[in-house]
């Protein structure tokens, strides 16, 4: 418990916690985000209707816009969709859906980026050059398109049944294939330069094995990058997502993201229901514009040569 | 001679770049008496810092041998290192405490129960506060983390120090209480000692024997007082010649032209001999062996004969002959 | 009081450079930090005047001040900078750029950092002379060899259209030179030039920029930490401690009979090249950080004849023989038969 | 230098070789192409003999080495959903995928790397806090948003632009070129604005951070200190040493261009290659989606080697190692 305490201490006093607190473009989008997961984590709560329960839809309320728009009902605030979906409960649902997918492939491609940028960078030799040779290959085709042919590729070999399961899991690895190598190039760029750092050298000394140091002093300088790069990535992650499920891939119908909301709005876009499309547009772009306000200003804050 | 505690045969390490491999340290031979400090002294690129890595068993030697003989009253033989850059040798996200038990815990040397004062010891030992235990290693200033260094060195209960150019990177002042500390440990502690730095007056202060090094090459090796009195290899020469001189304002310093050439291109021969005033033909064709002359100097210059007579700084006809400040 | 004492040095005539009461700060979130604390000093034409001083002193800064350069948010708080008569501290920035390169050259320490390295050696020279000397092209080109043959590089006349990063650290030094003077200033200000090099080659091109200056009687401003090359190049000589001078002086009464304690320990810390000791005179304690600089005497706390005075005021530099010093103790004795 | 451009070569060639691996286990273990010819009831032996005549009963390495052969000659089998050989569909789609990546290139590359320059020169300026603002909306919006936000003002609302298609085009030779017609241009406008926006803040912001940090340099410094005129410290130093890292990335950059062009297709229904793999893949069109990975793969190889040739050309640091 001390240690914590001191932690926390040591976090006010901080330059962190002070230049936090002076950019304006830093706690707005710190407190835009925390809404936004809280109103993704209470969606069941917070939305006024259940947009999956078919029971509750009325097919006579479909394609009726804002309330505030003429014509509109109170009872559907931001007006209802296609199939006389409640636009404020399907956005919340959508956004719940957008998040989970944006976090989980972050945090896969963390996980599998820093590892492989761990051991490449630290073993140095034949097993660096295989993956870095692989993340060059990568490389060359840029995020969407890989996680685009991933996704596209699953759905021609799986038989349909099989795949409208696997189809969420699907994303989230095709989304986390397509982002791991920045992990893997940064960590592996600051594990070179780390571990010929004397600290590491005058650990050998005491005969302390190579895995042991890499954990015990290597990993916990590379988490200041890492933790930047994946604020950064959330916000792109989310976006992968939403293109894939607008173009149709993506998550399953089932389980609508904004993405998929998006689509079905384009779909009717000319027909003039424009809320249909535009309103979770415009609550995909707050989420990722604040993601990426908060990562940039976090990326300052961290790069030491900027003080 | 009493037994020596660490020899060194016929030791190299080759690198490979751009396609060639470079000698960084070429068939180097010395021995260190057991609780001496023996240094080894020569501008960059001359393979000191290589040479005491392999000797501190952080990188391995492509040729040669090194023999730890039994170090004083029964210890254990180990090795610690005293590194040259401050910032980077310690882990910006450890507490100075815990550097420096980790040694202690990793080897056992204490029981769990008493580490903690173990550490605070040390840090009083090198002239630290016990209260620093929980600072981070960016509250201390470069001279201060130094100390710490020396401290976590302490804690693993070397034998064998190796000194990497400890105390280039910082001030005069600063230098001088890490200097003494150092000597001071080094006698109380019976340890026997490797030095590296490029400063001839910081070896003189430390060291009891002097190896000169030029690229790659032992060319001098002799006791310190005999080699500030009578430097036999001009190189050597070149390099005391070359420290200023305190308070004796303007000398005329008579420096050969030329820099140091690249270790990737080594000249043929006795690789100083394009720099070197008294180069004869020989010199150009075949690199000198270390010899063994009369008053136990080893030297590696065909113009020194085995009398040992230095070799008179003659530099070409358009410098005078600079007179030896030997006060 | 200060004005006065100040012209008592050996030159009659007004001197190049004098800098009185000069404070430079840092504002930062804690409050503004005085890097630089009422520092005072003259350069006469063609002198060579040494600043010598511990990392953290404020050596630097002062040449950067001088030269306008101040990284913000640090700037010229309090106090003249008066060039060739005219004071150029408050200078706009086009007057003090014509006036940078033109009349006052600079040199920095590290020579791979300081070349552009994607034009030749040959353009960053001509460019320099052309920008302050009415040359056309060839002219400049001719020039450039000349300069590169003045300053030692081997071949000029092919090495003029090469890249810095062909050159030995060395090498580049003296190009670094060459850039300095080759648009004829009257003052260069080098910080630490020879510091990233090798023992053999600092000799080298310190003695390179010694005679270029003495032909060219240019004068120097050389900042470095290393008391050997101050003894052997500099003519006078200021000590620096905490953002203060503590003494100045000709550089054989400063080396010999330092009067400061500061100047004294640090005399007395250099290991000596030419004999055996057993131990080295140190210093305890450390130079205080910018944010903790202590009351009166800032050299107080680490001073063993620090007495009460020394605690609350800080003593001003006052001529003690031919140097000034700023110590209520001055120790030692005063080199009589000196006009005072 | 040689060496250094056969390394190259090997990385094209070992990429090009693995990508034809999965293009060539796309072909053959997906979907019984047998099935697709013969039809779903036909009999043991009647399958065994399209099997033969197709050489799928030949060993693997045989197989693929026979795939590559027809793959050099553009030779991929015919669409499944076009019933036309796979090269005449891609051939007739390539122009207006390379157009309007032409398009949106320059403009991403013409108007970004000024902005970034001004923005790292006067980052004070209230033009370049607003630059900012734009620049992180332009990398938050994805860019069928754009898409769609345009249509919405500039098709629906305002009818200036045609919403979707190509507009006319002139067949020149075999390239059919959307380039020469008003109406080409008109329905250009929007695609290529889409598709740059989100390259234009990416360039932007690289140039400015990179411009910022040369300007910090030590050599910068020594320029001041020489007196150098302010236009020829930022334009002559500063610019051009910003400009090498920027050419890397350039290139990367442009390569996803083209994955980009899938998502603006799709919005504008422009008939380009990004279009033709969308339908590919949700119509199962295996030999298109081989066929498109090959071509890509071959695209992104070539624009990496051009980016190396041209950093060799830029840098005289790399020049010079012999």
């Amino acid at each position: 418990m001390k240690t914590m305490m001191l932690t926390v201490r040591r976090w006010r006093q901080s330059d962190l916690a002070w230049s936090l607190g002076r950019t304006p473009e830093a706690w707005i989008s710190a407190l835009v985000l925390l809404l936004y997961l809280g109103m993704a984590l209470l969606a069941p709560l917070l939305a006024p209707q259940n947009p999956f329960d078919l029971a509750a839809l009325d097919l006579l309320d479909a394609r009726l816009p804002p309330a505030w728009v003429e014509g509109g009902q109170l009872k559907y605030l931001f007006g209802t969709d296609g199939q006389g979906r409640d636009m404020v409960s399907v956005m919340l649902y959508g956004l719940r859906m957008s998040l989970f997918v944006g976090v989980a492939s972050t945090l896969l491609s963390l996980v599998v980026g820093v590892t492989l940028g761990l051991v490449a960078g630290y073993m140095g030799g034949r097993i660096d050059n295989i993956i870095m040779r692989a993340a060059d290959v990568q490389l060359s085709f840029p995020a969407i398109l890989v996680a685009l042919l991933i996704d596209g590729l699953s759905r021609t070999v799986l038989p349909r049944a099989v795949h409208e399961q696997l189809s969420l899991l699907i994303v989230v690895v095709a989304i986390a294939l397509a982002n791991w190598v920045q992990y893997a190039r940064t960590v592996r760029g600051v594990t070179l330069i780390e571990k010929d750092k004397d600290y590491v050298n005058a650990v050998r000394l005491i005969g302390m094995g190579r895995a042991r140091i890499l954990f015990r002093h290597v990993l916990p300088n590379i988490l200041s990058p890492v933790l930047v790069i994946a604020t950064l990535s959330i916000g792109l992650a989310v976006l992968t997502e939403a293109t894939l499920s607008f173009l149709g891939l993506g998550v399953p119908a089932t389980s609508p993201s904004l993405g998929t909301l998006i689509r079905l709005g384009n779909e009717v876009l000319f027909s003039g229901e424009w809320w249909i499309t535009v309103l979770p547009g415009l609550l995909l772009i707050g989420l990722v514009l604040s993601v990426n306000l908060f990562g940039d200003w976090l990326r300052d804050a961290l790069n030491p040569r900027l003080k | 001679m009493s037994m020596p505690y660490l020899s060194v045969k016929n030791l190299s390490r080759e690198f490979k770049a751009q396609g060639r491999t470079v000698r960084a340290v070429d068939n180097v031979s010395f021995d260190i008496p057991v609780g001496t400090t023996f240094s080894l002294v020569g501008e960059s690129g001359c393979g000191k810092t290589t040479l005491a890595r392999v000797i501190a068993g952080l990188d391995k030697p492509s040729a040669g041998s090194m023999l730890f003989g039994a170090p004083l009253d029964g210890r254990v033989h180990r090795t610690q290192m005293i590194f040259q850059d401050p910032y980077a040798s310690l882990n910006p996200r450890w507490r100075v405490g815990d550097a420096i038990a980790e040694p202690i815990t990793f080897q056992n040397l204490r029981l769990r129960t008493d580490v903690k004062q173990r550490v605070e010891d040390l840090l009083a030992r090198v002239g630290l506060s016990a209260a620093d235990t929980a600072k981070f290693p960016h509250e201390f200033s470069g001279g201060q983390r130094q100390r710490v260094s020396i401290a976590r060195a302490l804690a693993g209960e070397p034998s064998f120090l190796v000194c990497d150019e400890p105390t280039s990177a910082l001030d005069v002042s600063v230098q001088a209480q890490i200097l003494n500390l150092l000597k001071r440990l080094e006698k109380e502690e019976g340890l026997t000692s490797l030095f590296i730095s490029h400063n001839l007056a910081v070896v003189r202060f430390v060291s009891s024997m002097i190896g000169v090094m030029y690229l790659g090459r032992l060319v001098e090796v002799a006791p310190t007082a005999e080699l500030f009195a009578a430097p036999r290899h001009p190189y050597t020469q070149l390099l005391l010649e070359a420290i200023p001189r305190i308070g004796q304002g303007r000398r005329a310093v008579s420096l050969p032209a030329g820099e140091l050439p690249s270790p990737l291109a080594p000249p043929p021969g006795c690789t100083f001999h394009p720099r070197c005033p008294a180069a004869m033909d020989i010199c150009r064709r075949e690199a000198p062996a270390l010899r063994t002359l009369d008053n136990g100097v080893l030297v590696a210059c065909h113009a020194v004969s085995s009398g040992g007579q230095p070799v008179r700084f003659m530099p070409g006809a358009a410098h005078p002959a600079s007179s030896f400040p030997l006060s | 009081m200060i004005m006065t004492t100040l012209n008592v040095t050996t030159q009659a005539a007004a001197p190049l450079l004098s800098v009185r009461h000069l404070r430079v700060q840092i504002p930062t979130r804690h409050g503004p930090l005085t890097a630089l604390d009422d520092v005072s000093f003259d350069i006469a034409r063609g002198e060579i005047l040494g600043f010598v001083g511990e990392s953290g002193a404020g050596k630097s800064i002062t040449g950067m001040a001088v030269l306008g350069l101040l990284d913000p948010p640090a700037h010229i708080a309090a106090g003249d900078i008066i060039f060739d008569g005219q004071p150029i501290h408050k200078l706009s920035a086009s007057q003090m750029r014509k006036l940078r390169g033109r009349r006052i050259g600079a040199i920095f320490q590290d020579p791979l950092l300081s070349l552009n390295p994607l034009l030749t050696v040959g353009d960053q020279l001509t460019e320099t002379m052309r920008t302050h000397l009415p040359m056309t092209r060839d002219e400049a080109r001719e020039r450039a060899i000349e300069w590169l043959r003045q300053v030692g590089i081997p071949s000029p006349a092919e090495r003029v259209d090469a890249y810095p990063h062909q050159f030995s650290g060395g090498m580049r030094q003296r190009i670094v030179i060459a850039l300095a003077l080759c648009a004829e200033p009257d003052l260069v200000i080098a910080d630490e030039p020879t510091t990233a090099l090798d023992v053999s080659v600092q000799a080298q091109v310190l003695e390179l920029l010694r005679t270029q200056c003495r032909e060219r009687g240019t004068a120097v401003l050389l900042v470095t930490h290393d008391m050997g090359v101050i003894s052997e190049n500099a003519d006078r000589v200021a000590v620096m401690y905490a953002g203060h001078i503590a003494e100045t002086g000709p550089v054989d009464q400063i080396v010999n009979r330092p009067r400061h304690p500061y100047t004294r320990g640090l005399m007395g810390s250099i290991p000596p090249a030419d004999q055996d000791v057993l131990w080295l005179q140190q210093i305890d304690g450390a130079m205080p950080r910018l944010s903790a600089r202590p009351t009166g005497c800032p050299f107080h706390p680490r001073c063993k004849h620090a007495t009460e005075q020394c605690v609350s005021t800080r003593p001003l530099p006052h001529p003690e023989g031919v140097a000034l010093v700023a110590c209520w103790h001055p120790q030692g004795l005063a080199v009589e038969g000196v006009a005072a | 230098m040689l060496r250094f451009l056969l390394g190259r070569l090997a990385n094209g060639a070992i990429v090009m070789v693995l990508v034809s691996m999965l293009s060539f286990s796309l072909f053959n273990f997906i979907g019984d192409p047998v099935s697709n010819l013969v039809g779903e009831n036909a009999t043991v032996n009647e399958r065994e003999a399209m099997r033969r005549s197709l050489g799928l009963d030949q060993p693997l390495p045989l197989q693929y080495l026979k795939f590559v052969g027809r793959a050099v000659q553009g030779e991929f089998g015919v669409s499944y959903r076009n019933i036309e050989p796979v090269s005449r569909v891609i051939a007739s789609r390539l122009p207006a995928t390379l157009e309007l990546s032409l398009v949106a290139a320059v403009l991403a590359l013409g108007v970004g790397i000024p902005m970034g320059v001004y923005a790292g020169l006067k980052p004070r300026s209230l033009l370049t806090r607003g630059l900012q603002v734009i620049s992180l909306v332009g990398i938050s919006v994805p860019s069928f948003v754009t898409g769609i936000i345009l249509i919405l003002i500039f098709s629906i609302s305002l009818n200036w632009l045609p919403s979707f298609g190509r507009g006319d085009t002139v067949l020149l030779g075999v390239w059919n070129t959307g380039l020469l017609t008003v109406t080409g241009w008109k329905s250009l406008v929007m695609p290529a604005i889409t598709l740059a926006l989100f390259q234009l803040t990416l360039f932007m912001r690289l140039t400015r951070t990179q411009m910022m940090e040369v300007l910090r340099s030590e050599y910068i410094k020594f320029a001041r200190a020489r007196g150098l005129r302010e236009r020829s410290i930022n334009y002559r130093h500063a610019l051009r040493n910003t400009l090498i890292p920027i050419i890397t990335v350039a290139g990367l950059q442009l390569g996803s261009m083209i994955a980009f062009s899938i998502i603006t297709e799709t919005v504008f229904q422009w008939p380009g290659l990004g279009l033709l793999i969308i339908q590919a893949i949700s119509f199962g069109d295996v030999p298109v989606i081989a066929a498109y990975l090959l071509l890509i793969a071959l695209l992104f190889v070539l624009i990496n080697m051009v980016v190396d040739l041209l950093y060799f050309a830029v840098d005289p640091r790399l020049r010079a190692q012999r």
